[in-house]
């Protein structure tokens, strides 16, 4: 889905996500958050991918060329800037590729090595593909059924990846099972990653702390950060799991 | 002529009656980008205790039909952060700031309200008494007129300041708290706080709050709250700050109407960022349009027949 | 193998846990054009009194976010004609029909009760002591602990049937209400009734329904409902029916791993006639689906880390 | 707006409603009533004439060709059917002509003189003079601001009708204060009359007892009938106004 919106587009990063109104009237209830897929600076366009799950994106999913949208946003802070010509690995699960896409463009464009590893349930889930080699990127795709690319995830790939060269920096997108594992993976290799959280919102601006995640502090104690405003974005290593 | 929208609530003069409610609306800072927040009647902070919470495991919210559960769980940074980090933000807002406290005991009441009281730039206190989230103080003070008179009595001996004290619907007969509060020394009353309620994930057999319960807020309450606030403003005489489910001009009226001299929003801030102003110009508007002219005629003007 | 949807509240053996709310299905006969009856674990009547009511003026129902409010006052023809007119038709469903009684008095309840008792086909009462809408009686008898108490063990001895007592939410503790019926006899227990609320027309600054206040009830409510029904199931060992706001078999299941052994179905009846059909055939696909033999095995089923 | 639905119109009587699920969620919770406006018989096609008020009718304009609708109907009682060869006069104001181009059709088609008369605030409310005609009913119009027709209301047409013809039976629909008036010309002169009546409704088939109107028992003592299942179409004179 493309969405004209010049003033979110200039301000946007990879990352960040917009707080969208869903329906016209009080069903639902809170806006729906989606992570800014692309953009096209120069038309002013932001782009969604989004799986339709219940009310929220369903409504989403059933707009028309030409209908309005209110979108708060860009909110979040997004993901670290990579260093120029630094390697990249992109860890995505299902629709944990939306953001990435972005980021992938981002970094390719600015002179890294990126390299995206995409874990689907079977090929119908496997988005994309060309969208990121044309942006330079190398992509590495897995399935569940094996019906495209390695048959397994996008952990076994993430393993591959990193016997055959490593990384200066991995983040990581999809569900938290697979986010846990990335950790682990970077963690050993002692390599920076960055992971992109989900959890429930309100506010989607830092003001109700409903959306918060645990987190270990510097010394060692346990406290809660809000995932539309500290992050969604987060050190792997500051993540309580 | 434009019509007259400055109201008093127990000394504190806003120009509107308009605030948002306690928790939703932050330290006031989170919204700066996207409103402009010096238009309030006054600004209502999250609560404050006196050593930093932490708050309740995620997830902390859920949304219902017409409303809302949270559980947060008063997280905050406690008083010593709020007074040096917070407080001075507060002010550049140059609005009432009312800063809302809670406590486990009522010692720690009078101890919030005594630093409250030294703090610069704070214009009254709302004594959250209501909170569903946590285990120890909140809505046990609430729930019962003896300990509600208790927290009251010891505030109000604590601190010359204004004080509100917000009230729970989780109760039997609303009016006996009300009736407790005020004869307590109350300056105010604010209510409705959330309804208790929870959630269950039927596919996972599990409540869906980390907390299992949380508080019910947003449209959903909206009868319910309108019907307390009309039953305390028939039981007390101290001024009474409305809230539970505004969503728009024309439910902050109705709240009025019920007897309300202020009111307070909630959860529509999170649907629309900004509403609060919609609110004020909404207010206006239908001040101009039924040719009243001052917002204080619209306070209890219900008609019974 | 199909699921067994057999249920036993209390002594009536119901085919599956789903029957209707109290109020929202006439005598049974309004809606047996639209939907086949029979396939009901039990038909709940209106609340019946000793003599006719008229019920409250109109305005009586009222739309709100998520929910509705109504304010009829319990009108229904009195015991007399219930017993000539309405029970014989309710008789021909060959379903267990639970009458629910409501009275201004104690000696009201006693009266209704000796009658059912003698009357043919009455498979249980339902004690309501928590309509909103009505002036004297009702609710007043919810909210008060030893009212309740009294109540229930004079239906308790006026009659053999079994005794379902219906509960108020809007009660400080509802556990403590549960107690005080548990001990006083009741076989058990059905909640919610509704949450008591008011709807303002701001524009005419009147309340929009004739009785002023009304009853809040639908998927609104449905947070506060589970929380109570959750509470009353850990407080008592009596059966307990659930409801309020169920307006699909996920919602009906949400009760029962909350602890209810039966639901009933009240306002989505207008929504969807037929929405209990509906919602018995999602309970049995989702026992098949977790391969659950009984659907009693979902009762209290809930997992809390 | 015309529908399909052959089940509906076989059973249909002029002055019965629908009752119809507007929204596809929870928002409006209830359902609303809408008066049979006309039937196609041969066609299977029921139509509405409604007035967009708030969420629910505004979303039922909203409705495309080829979309669905959840209607619960023909609900009420109607009108009583007109003697043939009667004379009968039909008094609208406003959008109360919904149910009345049915009744006129109807009656006109039995062979009853059919009268109707319309009061709407100005020009652009002036609804279907040319059906009625077509349906052989005479048509009288009045307008509030006098750009069409007599410059007054549906009561000064129905005082002059009253005073030139007289009539075997009257009929309306319309705001609560008209049908008063009405009411009382009509008992003034012994014409038996009917009207169709507004409220507030939940279930629409008398289970619930939302719906009520004050009626005036047979013994004089007052009394609550629901006006969905025992009107919506009530003898003027039991109308407890
Ligand atoms: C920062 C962020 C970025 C996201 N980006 C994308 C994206 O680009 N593409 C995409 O398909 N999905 C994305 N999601 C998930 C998306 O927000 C949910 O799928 C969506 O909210 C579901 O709404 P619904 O009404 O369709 O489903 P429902 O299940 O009916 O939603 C019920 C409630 O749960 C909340 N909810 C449900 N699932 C999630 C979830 N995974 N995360 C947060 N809240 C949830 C909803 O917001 C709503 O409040 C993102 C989530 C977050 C937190
Ligand atoms: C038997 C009957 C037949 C009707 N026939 C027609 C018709 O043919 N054409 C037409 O335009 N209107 C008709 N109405 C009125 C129509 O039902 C209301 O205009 C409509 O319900 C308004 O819904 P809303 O959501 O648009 O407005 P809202 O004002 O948002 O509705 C809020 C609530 O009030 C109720 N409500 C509001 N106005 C009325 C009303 N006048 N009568 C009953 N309930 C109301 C709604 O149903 C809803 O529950 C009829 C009403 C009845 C009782
Ligand atoms: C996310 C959230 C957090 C809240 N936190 C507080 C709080 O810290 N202190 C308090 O007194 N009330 C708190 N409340 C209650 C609100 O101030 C208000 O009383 C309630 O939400 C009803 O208003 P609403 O329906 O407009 O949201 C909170 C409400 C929400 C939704
Ligand atoms: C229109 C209406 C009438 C009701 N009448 C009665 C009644 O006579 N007796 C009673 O015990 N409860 C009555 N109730 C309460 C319901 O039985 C039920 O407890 C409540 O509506 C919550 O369920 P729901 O949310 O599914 O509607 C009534 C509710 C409604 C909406
Ligand atoms: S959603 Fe409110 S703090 Fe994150
Ligand atoms: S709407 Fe339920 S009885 Fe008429």
């Amino acid at each position: 889905m493309a969405i004209s919106a010049p003033g979110i587009v200039s301000r946007a990063k990879p990352g960040q996500f917009l707080h969208i109104k869903c329906g016209e009237a009080l069903a639902p209830f809170l806006r729906r958050p989606v992570s800014i897929h692309r953009i096209d600076r120069e038309q002013g366009l932001v782009f969604l991918l989004f799986q339709v799950k219940g009310a929220g994106t369903s409504w989403l999913a059933s707009r028309q060329p030409g209908d309005a949208l209110d979108m708060l946003g860009p909110l979040g802070n997004g993901f670290r800037t990579p260093e120029t010509n630094s390697s990249l690995l992109l860890v995505a699960g299902g629709i944990g590729i939306a953001p990435l896409v972005f980021l992938a463009e981002h970094a390719a464009g600015n002179g890294s090595r990126v390299k995206v590893l995409i874990g689907a349930r079977n090929q119908d889930h496997l988005l994309l593909l060309d969208k990121l080699e044309e942006a330079g990127a190398t992509v590495r795709a897995a399935t569940e059924d094996g019906s495209f690319g390695l048959q397994g995830t996008a952990i076994d790939l993430l393993t591959q990846a990193l016997q055959e060269e490593g990384a200066d920096m991995i983040c990581a997108c999809g569900p938290r099972g697979m986010l846990v594992k990335t950790a682990s993976l970077a963690e050993e290799r002692q390599i920076p990653c960055y992971v992109s959280l989900e959890e429930y919102m309100a506010c989607g601006v830092g003001a109700c702390r409903g959306c918060v995640t645990k987190v270990l502090a510097g010394d060692g104690s346990i406290t809660y950060l809000n995932v539309c405003s500290d992050g969604p974005v987060f050190a792997a290593g500051e993540v309580a799991w | 002529m434009r019509p007259d929208l400055a109201v008093e609530i127990a000394g504190i003069s806003m120009k509107n009656p308009v605030m948002d409610a306690s928790g939703t609306f932050g330290f006031g800072t989170e919204y700066r980008p996207l409103m402009d927040i010096s238009r309030l009647g006054a600004l209502v902070t999250k609560s404050v205790t006196l050593e930093p919470v932490h708050g309740n495991p995620p997830p902390r919210i859920w949304e219902t039909a017409g409303g809302m559960l949270n559980s947060i769980g008063l997280q905050n940074p406690g008083l010593k952060s709020f007074l040096a980090n917070k407080l001075p933000l507060l002010q550049s807002f140059n609005l009432p700031v009312i800063v809302n406290i809670a406590g486990k005991k009522v010692e720690e009441y009078v101890q919030l309200a005594a630093a409250m009281e030294q703090a610069p730039g704070v214009a009254g206190l709302e004594v959250n008494i209501s909170c569903p989230n946590v285990k120890e103080g909140g809505i046990a003070f609430g729930a019962d007129p003896s300990s509600a008179e208790a927290v009251t009595k010891a505030v109000r001996a604590a601190c010359s300041l204004p004080v509100i004290v917000k009230l729970s619907p989780n109760v039997t007969d609303i009016t006996v708290i009300a009736r407790a509060v005020a004869e307590a020394g109350a300056s105010a009353i604010s209510l409705i706080n959330t309804l208790t309620g929870m959630a269950i994930d039927h596919e996972k057999r599990r409540p869906i709050l980390g907390n299992v319960s949380g508080g019910l807020s947003g449209p959903a309450v909206k009868p319910v709250a309108l019907y307390q606030v009309w039953r305390v403003c028939q039981a007390v005489r101290i001024p009474v700050i409305g809230m539970g489910g505004i969503m728009n001009a024309g439910d902050a009226i109705q709240f009025m109407l019920a007897g309300a001299s202020a009111v307070a929003v909630g959860a529509a801030n999170f649907v629309q960022p900004g509403v609060m102003l919609e609110i004020i110009d909404g207010i206006e508007d239908y001040l101009v349009r039924h040719r009243i002219p001052r917002v204080g005629q619209l306070v209890g003007a219900l008609e019974i027949s």
